[in-house]
This record gives structure tokens, C-alpha cells and sequence, in this order.
């Protein structure tokens, strides 16, 4: 590889990287505050995506489709979070697991009533279709620059809801000792609803922001499930900035892995999981 | 309930089965067939999730490495010899638990869950990357292996019936097996360690070994029934290794409920069954599962397993018209 | 795994135990210092335990007891310090190994098997003393060496007459004895209880301080209590502890003139009244 | 022994859950008997259906019947999911007793169905699936294809592309058997005109993160691109080749299920995208518009090349009663009827190889205003080698 291709694959892998951690940081927040594992959160990904696709044919535009699909993910996250998984807090694991892997099932089929098995495409937003010539033969979508723009703004947005609000404050509390919280006469439930909800909308947003690139299509979830979770348990349950760095890893090792390995490109990741487990079976960024 | 009545219930249980194939119904001697390997899958994983506390969500990457190696330990167009594939395939599904329990065990709780999810995901992908396992399309096993011992031959697995009550002998062993094991003072540990891990610890125990030693062992068996899959079938694909057939047989135990061999066999037909059902009333099956999954999850604290001891409660509790 | 590695120093600390049966203190923690962040929980902490002899820790709630005796059990490793089982070096031992090597403990909140027969329980801690995983075929059931043991025991600790009961059944000071039991059948050398007397009737603690005067000849005892009249039974050496501090240490006439500790027990809500 | 109890109770509940599902009866009379085991949810549904449709139309046109005899459907869906391939064939096979097995789309399930044909000496039409082998070592006197196979297209997308002068090419597929052969058939063919392949990239199936790729094709700087990709993931990859600007110096090349059915989804990337295959718009001939209209009619919408080829997989199978007398029961003399039927199909007329794989024209078409129009043809009466067929 010349050195234009790797500075490249580098862009390739930080895109790649920024989405996974938006995914993931949803999933890590639930984990880690609410101690829930939630195998359903590949299909709010999955959820995001169809959104996308359907208010965009609906309103003609994404960025209406998202400034819409942002509030009504919140509100669907936080529905779902009073009818089901409030239940689950007092459940072991197993249980959630259960309910979570039946929730899979019945979003998929739902998807299949109501949007159909087709493949569709979402349309880059004019403003974004250009591409900006990085060599003689090769340009660069601008769309996937905004993505990157994006996933960053957001993991700001986060860093400043969790270091510098009140609500943020509650968060982290609630990440230590949920006795303490509620002894502060916090109201905790409502932190979990919005945690849930915040979770949600996160996951469905990086699905609504990647419909144009990856194309909507069945079982689109399930992927991002599990490199989640990997990210996950490389970066520390509950620990947003191990979800950070996990992701850029796990870009890196998937975008290179593509090019310099493809019999094993799958694997790469993985392999990558194994060794931080050898090294810190709790992640690389440990919650307290 | 007396152990007499027990042993008949399940001798009953037993007759049953051997029963099938006297139906002439080739599809169904398949489907109960299929049915017997998913209850000897569903019993091993039975062993990590009802009998030491660990909740597996990779069991199926056990499965399919003994499927897996069915296939590619046999010669293209030739029978292989069933004395050696057999314990190479299930030594092999052993090994590589006993490899990947080396790195997960030293996880807990949502961790472990994880962790075995995502090492399954990576025995997917060697399937279905490199050049070893051809892809997504899978590998064909066309010759099932032989049972031949120096020009005898003991039973013939091409035949529907032998091949089945080769299956049921082996769902007979395997629950003998497991059923010693779990009275033996390594079985009391693992009961242990499910019960209060850390008190063991505090009792000398190296949990650990233990752990260990039960992991591979369930890798073993979950390979028994990879291997008898991939012979009934005569076709392995990386989707034997997903983490659907995992969540399956997850669901499996605890249909079944946890900590009983007989509730796993019992969930293998249960949940096979309900696959069936559905599948006959609407293509979207799928959605019925799921609705029951979450009914079950919210309205049946402690699964399915827990409904016969509640009929029984209520059936005691209106005593009178008896 | 550090579980693996220790296998040898295990075996050489037994073999220690056996040769050095007699007068040597056989478990001595010198400055053992437990950190968690910028918080210390126990700081330059010595403590000493003799064959026959009983030693109680005592101190305020959050004097840092309990992190003293998990540091000598091996729940928790120290940050400094180094701990010694009859002169062999310990301090990297997991609990387990130090199960293995001599040192039992019970704990503040009973722990025990619920669903298990008080039996069962007892056995399983006995069976720790001989591991043969391989024999996976033998019925633990006709390990007669291991019920005969577990009976003892559970004789030994007052418990002969509950034998069969499930143990969570058990009344709270039962429970409490059945630990005790676990702890004797494990062959334990040095037993380090945690409030065995906690959320104990009268009857109960008078019957346990029977069961831990029993027990003293033949062992090294390492007791956290609160109750006064049972400390003052029982204890031939007493270390007062203040925020992770020892204040004083020695014979109980001493302590009990100490001003020092007269002072860090004024206005506390169990002051001790002697 | 409690828990015993309920295991043995549990036992019985699964038992009678299975006798259920086993009282299920089956009609028994002399209609008959077709089962399709097809993909009817998941990624290829809608080719599922359009098979089924193309069929049952033909049936339609001959006034319900086949040879002669009315027809009952048996259905399965197929989930594309070789994993369960061997069992769903065996339902139709064995529980159904079906005197005619059509299926499928995914190529690793037909592999599975084609094994069970044999093994049972059923009928099988394939009507789409193209992998090599069941026309080459697995083929049998019992298993035919109404369709192609991998090979047929890229074999002819290779000729063509050596024609014009293309010398360095790279290849890009999914890391699965019919991606393979379709690259392998164009290598062959374009190799030996003088092109070639300067790298064969392979990704997972079904993976869709194409950027590393498209790096490394910037950097390798080809004449030209051969990819063999189809439903969703070719849609998004012809999206974005366009976005990083490679449309527009290097040219795109591949088997025609890059575009088929995915005209709406890439919109403007997809205009004068380049494909062959053995069906195209605006044929010159006289079936297809009759074809068309009839389909449109029932239907209400456009067929495509699946409705083709399950149009042909009834035409094939008519062809054959016809020649036993209508009596399905006499397998030899349909399989008679079928290897020397002249198939007067939509795409133009075909016949049938040895292995019964279909002979026939493979089209150069171009994407002209949402249609995949046809250029002209890039193979006359293109025969697969069927290698490694021994009948």
C-alpha cells in the first residue's frame, strides 16, 4: 500500500469507527447504569434505518426524516423501557437475554409486515452528494465526512451531558451505587427511562445516518449487534470513552483486516477481543 | 414422587421414543430424529447453564465444530470409519471449548455472556472465511461414515431406522453420563460453584479447573450432537455456529427448565414442536415466537419450568372435589 | 494463572505447617496497607496468631476489620505489606491457596449454601481437602471418608442434632455454627471468624462462646466481635483499631486500662462498659 | 424428586405438541402434486414470489393444467437458510410425496435440495440458483435448470470485455461459491483472449462495507472492474463506486443481477452500467411482450428474469407430462419429454445440454431510463462446459 491508500483506509476506518461507537455508546450507557444486557439493540439500529427510508419517502428529505425520527425513537425508547424493560431490572441475566432475543424476533417480523423484505436505498441529502478528488482516480463521498462530523459533535454532546449536567451527574452516579442515588431522593426510575431512551435513540440515529451509505435490508441488526458488543467488552461496560476507543479500534482492525488479510478479515476482530481480554478481562477502561 | 414412579415415567418416556420409526413415516423419524439431537444439544448446554451458573450464549460454536469436522475428516466419496470421526469430531469440539474457556472464565455475569457470544462469532468466521470451510455455502457430507469393524458391520447409519436408534442410544448415553457426573464430588462442585462461587473459593476450591473442566466437557457433548447433525443432515453450513442456533438452544434449557435433563430433553420437543406449529399457521411464525418468548419472560417468573409445580399448587389448593 | 503457578509453594507451605507444629506464631501479617483509590482502609497494620490463642479485632464500625481480615483470608490482596503462614511468605496466595494451606474464615454475613443439606454443606468443605476431579465417575455419596468427617464436624461446632435439614431453613445462630462447622472440616489451622456472634440471642452466643473455647486448644483464632462479655471470655490478645490504624494491641487488662482507647470509644454508640 | 416430575410432565407436553403437528393430513387424489421450496421472507422474497407468479401463470395460460392434469401446490418457504435446507426438502419430498420439486434462488440451499433429489429420484427444477455444480458433477438424470448457470453470463462478460480491449482488469466479489464461479468463468474467458486479472478481491458474504476496496482499486488503477454482486449489496455497491468518483475512470463490468431489480435503489449510479444475462428489456421477440402483458395483467406489476425462469420451469415440466401421457408417474419418460423440449421462452427459445442446463443467448444490456435495455447479444447459444458431469 502507497502512502495516499493508507491515509485513506485511515478516513475509511475512523467513518467506520465514529458510527460503531454510536451504536455502542447506547449500549454501553444501558449496561453499565442499568445493568441490562439488551440483545435487542441491534434492531434499533435496524429500527433507525427503516425509519430513515420510510419518512424519507414520505417527506422527501433525510434530514427532515432525522430531525423527526430523533424525537419519535426517544419516545419509542422510552414506551419500551415502561412497558418491558422495567420489568427486567430485578431479573437475572438469563431472563434478559430471553426477552431481548424474543424482541429480535417479533421488530424482524414487524419490519417484514409492514415494510416488506426488499432492499431499499436512501437517497444522500443534494447538499451532501458531492465528493472532494483525494488522487487522480479516487474521491471521497462528503456524506461520509458528515457522518464522521457527526459521530463527533455527538460524542461531545455526550462527554458534556455526562461530565457537565445534572442529569449527567444522576448518570454517573446511578453508574456507582444506585442505593446512594436513590438515597439522594433522585428519582431513579425516570433516569433509567431516559437512559433507555437516550440508548435507543442513539442506535437508531447511527441507523438513520448510515441508511444512505449501507442501504436498508433485512436482519441489518444482527452485525452491529455483535461488534457492539465486542466494543463493549473491549472498552468496559458502562464506560463511554472505552466505547470510543474500542470502536476506533475495532475500525482500524476491521478496514485493514479487509485489505491485508482477507481470509481472516472476519476474525480480525475478534482476535483483537481475545488479546485485550488476556490482557484486562474487564476492558480496557474499567467502571469503578 | 417417588423413584420408582420416576424411572417408569421415564422408561415410558423411552419406549415412546423407540416407537418413532415403527410409523414408517420417513419425514417424521427425521423430525423426531432431529428433535433427539437438539435434546442431547440442549442437555450439555444444560450442564453450563443449570448446573454451574454459566450462561452461554456460544454453545452452538461447539455444535458446529463437530459437525464441521464430520465433514472435513471424511473422504470426498468414501465412508469414513464412525470409530474414528466420531470421538476426533468430539474431541475436537472439546478442545476448542477447553481453549475459548480459557479466555471467557475469566469473565462473569453480563460479561461471560458476551464474551461467549462474540468467541462463537469468531468460530462462524473461521468457518466461514477461510479457506477451511467453504464459505457460506457449507460443506456436503456425501457419505455418512461407516460402523464397520474388520468386516463386520453392527448397524448401517444409511438406514432411517438404524441411523435413529443409533441417535436415541447415544441421548440414553449421554443422559447416563451426565446424570453420574452430576453425583460424583466434581458434579457436587460445579452444583456448588452455581450456588455460591465465592464460598467455594474461600473453601480451597480452584474454581477456575472446575469451571474449566465443565466447559470442555459441555463443548464435548454439544459436539456429540454436532456430530450426529451433520450425519443425519449430510450438510454442514456456518449457520450451525450462529448465534440464533445458541439463542435456540438457550431457549431450549430454559423452556425446558434449568438444572433438569429431563427438562432439556423436554424442551428440545417443546421448542421444536412450537417451531412446527407456528411455522403451519403463518409465515410469520417468527412473530408468534417472539410474542411468546416476551409473554413468557413477563407473565411466568421462573419459565415454563416453573407451570407444572403451579398446577399442581392449584390442583392441591382445590383438594376438595377430590 | 497465578492459581496455577502457586501449586509449588502450596505444598511447601504444608509441608512448613507440619514440621513447625508448636510454639511460632503461625500467621503473621507485617504493615499489610490496603488502598481503594485515594482512599486507605487499612494502613501499617501488624497482626500476630498463635496455636491455643484467641486474638479479637476490635473498632468502630469502618475501623477497617473487615478489610483486615480479607487480607489475611486472600479476598482481597494487599497494596503493601507481607503476610506469613508459619514463615512461608504468602501474600500472593489466592484465597483458595490459603484455604489449601491452613487458613479458614467465615464471614460477617452468613454464607453458606442455602439449598444444600446441612450435611451437604459441611461435606462439600471436607471434600475440598482431597480434590480428585478426574474421578468423575465415583458417587460423592460413598466418599465415606468425607461424611465421617462432615459429621465430626458438625458435632463439633453443636450442630449433630440438625444433620439433615436444608440449610437455609436453619435459625440465624444455626447458620452461624454451620459456617464454623464448613470452616472446621476444611482441617483449618487458623480460623479467622468475622462476627460469628452478630444477630445472636443469648442462648446462641453463650452457646457459641462454648463452641469457640472448644476449638482454641488446637487452633490459631483470629475473632472480629462486638459482643464485650463474649470478647472478654474468650481473648488472650486484643488489637483495637481506628480509621485503618491499630491504636493498641495487647493482653485484655491492658486494653481495658488503655486511655487511648477509652478516649477513641468515647461517644461512640457502643462504647464498651467493663 | 420433584424436578423429575416435571421433566416427565414437561416430556409429555412436547410429545403432544409433535403428535399435533403430525395430525396434519394430507389429501390424497390424483392431481399433481408440485412443491415449491422457495425463499418467501428475507432478502430474496420477492424472488421467491416472482417465481411462484411466473409459474402459476403458465399454469393459468393452459387452462389450469399441466399434460393435461390439474395441479395442487405445496408450499415452503425456504428462509434461504441452508441450514434448514436438507429438512425443508425432505417435507415436500417425503411428508408431501411431491411428484415435481421446484426451488430455489440461494444457491447452498439448491445444492442441499439437489442432494435430496437424488438421493429420493424426485423431479427437481431449478429455477434460478446458478451454481456449476448442479449441472456439472452433481448433475442427474432427475435434476434440470430452467434458469443459467454462474459460469454462462461472466463467461460471455469475459469475451466482451477482452473484445474491447481491456487488458488489466480487477475482480470484486462475495467470498462464496457462485461469486467464485462467476469469476472464475470470466477469467476464463478473458485470460484466454489476452486480458488480465491483476487482483481477485474477495469480501464475507454478506458484508457491505465496500470503502477498503474501493481504496485499493484507486490505487491499483485497473482498465477496468468485474464484480459479481446482487440484490441489496449490489445496489449499495454500484452507490458507492459512483460516490468515490471511480464511474468515471474506471469502468464498471459484471453479470447482470448488479442491476436487476435494483433499478430504483441506485437511481443515478446506476446509469449506462454495463451487465449480461440471458434476459433483458425490450426483446425482439414475439413471446415476451405477450409474456409481459399477461403477467402485468394478474399481477399488477412488471415480471422480471425470476418470473422467466419460473414461466420456463412450468413450460419445461408441461413439455414432459405431455410426453408420458400425462402420467407424472412415469419418470423416465418425462425426463425423455424434457431433454428434447424446444422451450419457447420470454428471454428467446432454448434447449436443453446433457446436464440440462438451458443453451441460450446471454444479452449485453445497458441501464437506459430505469430499464435494463438490451444492447446486443454478447453469446449465441452459449452452452455451460458442465465439467465434472458424467452423463
Amino acid at each position: 500500500m502507497d502512502f495516499a491508500s493508507i491515509l485513506i483506509q485511515t478516513l475509511n476506518s475512523l467513518q467506520y469507527g465514529l458510527l460503531l461507537f454510536l451504536v455502542a455508546s447506547g449500549l454501553t450507557l444501558v449496561f453499565g447504569i442499568m445493568g441490562i444486557i439488551n440483545l435487542a439493540h441491534g434492531s434499533f439500529y435496524m429500527i433507525g434505518a427503516y425509519l430513515a427510508f420510510v419518512l424519507t419517502s414520505v417527506t422527501g428529505s433525510l434530514f427532515t426524516a432525522i430531525l423527526l425520527g430523533i424525537p419519535l425513537t426517544f419516545a419509542i425508547g422510552a414506551l419500551l423501557e415502561w412497558a418491558l424493560f422495567s420489568h427486567l431490572y430485578k431479573r437475572d441475566h438469563l431472563e434478559q437475554v430471553l426477552l431481548t432475543y424474543g424482541l429480535i424476533l417479533i421488530f424482524e417480523e414487524l419490519r417484514s409486515l409492514l415494510v416488506g423484505d426488499e432492499v431499499h436505498g436512501v437517497d444522500i441529502p443534494a447538499l451532501f452528494s458531492a465528493s472532494i478528488p483525494l488522487s487522480d482516480v479516487l474521491s471521497y463521498p462528503v456524506y461520509r465526512l458528515v457522518i464522521s462530523a457527526v459521530c463527533i459533535v455527538l460524542a461531545l454532546g455526550l462527554y458534556f451531558l455526562i461530565q457537565r449536567t445534572r442529569l449527567g451527574m444522576m448518570i454517573r452516579a446511578g453508574n456507582h451505587d444506585r442505593s446512594m442515588v436513590e438515597a439522594l431522593g433522585i428519582n431513579i426510575n425516570m433516569i433509567y427511562r431516559v437512559v433507555f431512551a437516550l440508548g435507543f435513540a442513539l442506535a437508531a440515529l447511527a441507523g438513520m445516518l448510515a441508511a444512505p451509505i449501507s442501504s436498508v435490508f433485512p436482519n441489518m441488526g444482527s452485525h452491529v449487534l455483535i461488534i457492539s458488543f465486542v466494543i463493549v467488552v473491549i472498552g468496559g461496560i458502562g464506560s463511554v470513552w472505552g466505547a470510543l476507543i474500542a470502536a476506533l479500534v475495532i475500525g482500524f482492525a476491521d478496514t485493514f483486516g479487509k485489505v491485508l488479510l482477507p481470509d481472516f478479515s472476519g476474525m480480525v476482530v475478534y482476535l483483537v477481543m481475545a488479546a485485550v481480554l488476556l490482557w484486562r478481562p474487564e476492558g480496557i477502561l474499567k467502571k469503578g | 414422587m417417588n423413584s420408582t414412579a420416576s424411572t417408569t415415567l421415564k422408561l415410558l418416556g423411552l419406549l415412546l421414543l423407540a416407537c418413532v420409526p415403527l410409523s414408517g413415516e420417513s419425514f417424521y423419524v427425521e423430525l423426531a430424529a432431529k428433535t433427539l439431537v437438539l435434546a442431547i444439544f440442549a442437555m450439555s448446554l444444560d450442564l453450563l447453564v443449570g448446573f454451574t451458573g454459566l450462561v452461554s450464549f456460544g454453545h452452538a460454536a461447539y455444535f458446529g465444530v463437530a459437525a464441521y469436522a464430520v465433514a472435513l475428516l471424511s473422504p470426498k466419496y468414501e465412508a469414513a470409519s464412525l470409530w474414528y470421526v466420531l470421538p476426533a469430531s468430539v474431541g475436537l469440539s472439546a478442545l476448542a471449548a477447553l481453549l475459548v474457556g480459557f479466555f471467557v472464565l475469566r469473565t462473569k455475569g453480563i460479561y461471560f455472556i458476551m464474551v461467549t457470544l462474540a468467541f462463537a462469532q469468531l468460530a462462524f468466521f473461521v468457518f466461514h472465511d477461510t479457506p477451511l470451510g467453504g464459505g457460506s455455502d457449507g460443506i456436503y457430507l456425501n457419505v455418512k461414515p461407516t460402523a464397520e469393524i474388520a468386516g463386520w458391520l453392527p448397524f448401517d447409519l444409511d438406514n432411517p431406522s438404524h441411523l435413529y436408534y443409533f441417535i436415541l442410544a447415544a441421548l440414553v448415553g449421554v443422559y447416563a453420563f451426565l446424570a453420574r457426573i452430576l453425583q460424583s464430588p466434581f458434579g457436587r462442585v460445579l452444583v456448588g460453584i452455581k450456588s455460591n462461587e465465592h464460598r467455594m473459593q474461600s473453601m480451597g476450591y480452584l474454581t477456575f479447573r472446575y469451571k474449566l473442566a465443565a466447559f470442555a466437557l459441555a463443548g464435548g457433548l454439544g459436539g456429540v450432537a454436532g456430530f450426529l447433525y451433520a450425519v443425519v443432515f449430510g450438510f454442514v453450513t456456518p449457520e450451525l455456529l450462529s448465534w440464533h442456533q445458541s439463542g435456540n438452544v438457550l431457549l431450549m434449557v430454559i423452556l425446558g427448565g434449568m438444572g433438569s435433563l429431563p427438562g432439556a430433553i423436554a424442551g428440545a420437543f417443546v421448542f421444536t414442536g412450537m417451531q412446527e406449529l407456528f411455522a403451519s399457521w403463518t409465515k410469520h411464525w417468527q412473530l408468534v415466537m417472539g410474542g411468546v418468548i416476551v409473554a413468557a419472560v413477563l407473565f411466568l417468573p421462573g419459565g415454563l419450568a416453573a407451570v407444572p409445580d403451579r398446577i399442581k399448587r392449584s390442583l392441591q389448593g382445590g383438594g376438595s372435589n377430590e | 494463572m497465578s492459581e496455577v503457578i502457586n501449586e509449588g509453594l502450596i505444598a511447601a507451605a504444608k509441608a512448613a505447617a507440619k514440621a513447625a507444629a508448636g510454639s511460632a506464631p503461625l500467621l503473621v501479617a507485617e504493615r499489610i496497607t490496603r488502598r481503594f483509590g485515594g482512599l486507605v482502609a487499612n494502613q501499617d497494620v501488624c497482626v500476630s496468631l498463635e496455636r491455643g490463642k484467641v486474638h479479637v479485632l476490635l473498632g468502630p464500625n469502618g475501623a477497617g476489620k473487615s478489610t483486615c481480615i480479607n487480607m489475611l483470608s486472600g479476598d482481597l490482596p494487599p497494596s503493601e505489606g507481607r503476610i506469613h503462614f508459619m514463615g512461608r511468605d504468602i501474600t500472593a496466595l489466592s484465597a483458595a491457596q490459603r484455604s489449601q494451606v491452613g487458613i479458614g474464615r467465615s464471614y460477617q454475613r452468613t454464607n453458606i449454601f442455602p439449598q444444600f443439606s446441612v450435611l451437604e454443606n459441611v461435606r462439600l468443605a471436607a471434600q475440598s481437602r482431597r480434590q480428585q476431579a478426574w474421578r468423575i465417575f465415583s458417587r460423592a455419596m460413598q466418599q465415606q471418608w468425607a461424611l465421617d468427617k462432615a459429621r465430626a464436624c458438625i458435632d463439633e461446632a453443636g450442630l449433630g442434632s440438625k444433620v439433615d435439614w436444608i440449610a437455609g431453613v436453619l435459625s440465624h445462630g444455626e447458620q452461624r455454627q454451620l459456617e464454623i462447622a464448613m470452616v472446621l472440616a476444611t482441617d483449618a489451622q487458623v480460623l479467622l471468624l468475622d462476627e460469628p456472634l452478630a444477630g445472636m440471642g443469648s442462648d446462641e452466643s453463650a452457646r457459641m462462646v462454648e463452641v469457640l473455647k472448644r476449638l482454641k486448644p488446637t487452633r490459631a483464632i483470629l475473632l472480629v466481635e462486638h459482643d464485650m462479655d463474649a470478647v472478654f471470655a474468650v481473648a488472650d490478645t486484643i488489637t483495637v483499631m481506628v480509621n485503618g490504624q491499630v491504636l493498641e494491641s495487647g493482653p485484655p487488662e491492658q486494653i481495658k486500662a488503655s486511655v487511648a482507647v477509652q478516649q477513641a470509644y468515647l461517644g461512640q454508640e457502643d462504647s464498651f462498659h467493663v | 424428586m420433584g424436578h423429575t416430575l416435571n421433566g416427565a410432565f414437561k416430556l409429555g407436553i412436547g410429545m403432544a405438541l409433535v403428535a399435533a403437528t403430525l395430525g396434519t393430513s394430507q389429501a390424497a387424489d390424483d392431481k399433481i402434486k408440485v412443491g415449491f421450496m422457495l425463499p418467501y421472507t428475507g432478502t430474496y422474497a420477492s424472488l421467491g414470489n416472482a417465481i411462484t407468479n411466473g409459474f402459476k401463470q403458465f399454469v393459468a395460460e393452459q387452462g389450469g393444467k399441466l399434460g393435461g392434469r390439474e395441479i395442487e401446490y405445496y408450499t415452503v418457504d425456504d428462509e434461504s437458510d441452508p441450514a434448514k435446507a436438507t429438512e425443508n426438502a425432505n417435507k415436500l419430498v417425503k411428508r408431501d410425496k411431491v411428484d415435481l420439486l421446484v426451488g430455489t434462488v440461494h444457491s447452498g440451499v439448491a445444492l442441499a435440495m439437489a442432494k435430496v433429489a437424488r438421493e429420493n429420484k424426485t423431479l427437481l427444477i431449478v429455477p434460478n440458483a446458478g451454481a456449476d455444480e448442479i449441472t456439472g458433477p452433481l448433475c442427474a438424470p432427475n435434476v434440470f435448470r430452467s434458469s443459467f448457470s454462474a459460469w454462462q453470463p461472466s463467461y460471455a462478460m469475459g469475451q466482451l470485455m477482452a473484445q474491447k480491449g481491456l487488458k488489466k482488469v480487477v475482480t470484486l466479489t462475495w467470498k462464496y461459491s457462485f461469486g467464485q464461479q462467476s469469476v472464475d468463468g470470466f477469467k476464463e474467458a478473458f485470460e484466454k483472449s489476452g486480458g488480465k486479472v491483476v487482483k481477485d478481491m474477495t469480501l464475507p458474504f454478506p458484508n457491505v462495507e465496500f470503502q477498503p476496496f474501493l481504496t485499493e482499486i484507486a490505487a491499483l488503477k485497473p482498465d477496468a472492474v468485474f464484480v459479481f454482486f446482487a440484490g441489496a449489496g449490489a445496489a449499495k455497491f454500484v452507490k458507492d463506486y459512483a460516490a468515490a468518483g471511480l464511474n468515471r475512470s474506471v469502468p464498471l463490468y459484471g453479470p447482470g443481477f448488479l442491476t436487476d431489480g435494483n433499478l430504483d435503489a441506485m437511481g443515478e449510479a446506476g446509469k449506462g452500467l454495463q451487465t449480461t444475462l440471458h434476459y433483458a428489456d425490450g426483446l425482439d421477440n414475439k413471446k415476451d411482450p405477450a409474456f409481459r402483458l399477461g403477467y402485468a395483467k394478474t399481477y399488477k406489476m412488471q415480471p422480471d428474469v425470476y418470473a422467466v425462469q419460473g414461466y420456463d420451469a412450468a413450460q419445461l415440466y408441461n413439455a414432459g407430462l405431455k410426453a408420458a401421457g400425462g402420467d407424472a408417474g412415469k419418470q423416465a419418460e418425462v425426463i425423455k419429454g424434457m431433454e428434447s423440449a424446444r422451450i419457447d421462452s420470454p428471454r428467446g427459445a432454448f434447449t436443453l445440454s446433457k446436464a440440462h442446463n438451458p443453451v441460450q443467448d446471454i444479452y449485453l444490456r445497458e441501464v437506459q431510463g430505469g430499464q435494463n435495455k438490451v444492447i446486443s447479444i454478447a453469446a449465441k447459444g452459449l452452452a455451460d462446459p458442465a465439467r465434472g458431469c458424467k452423463m
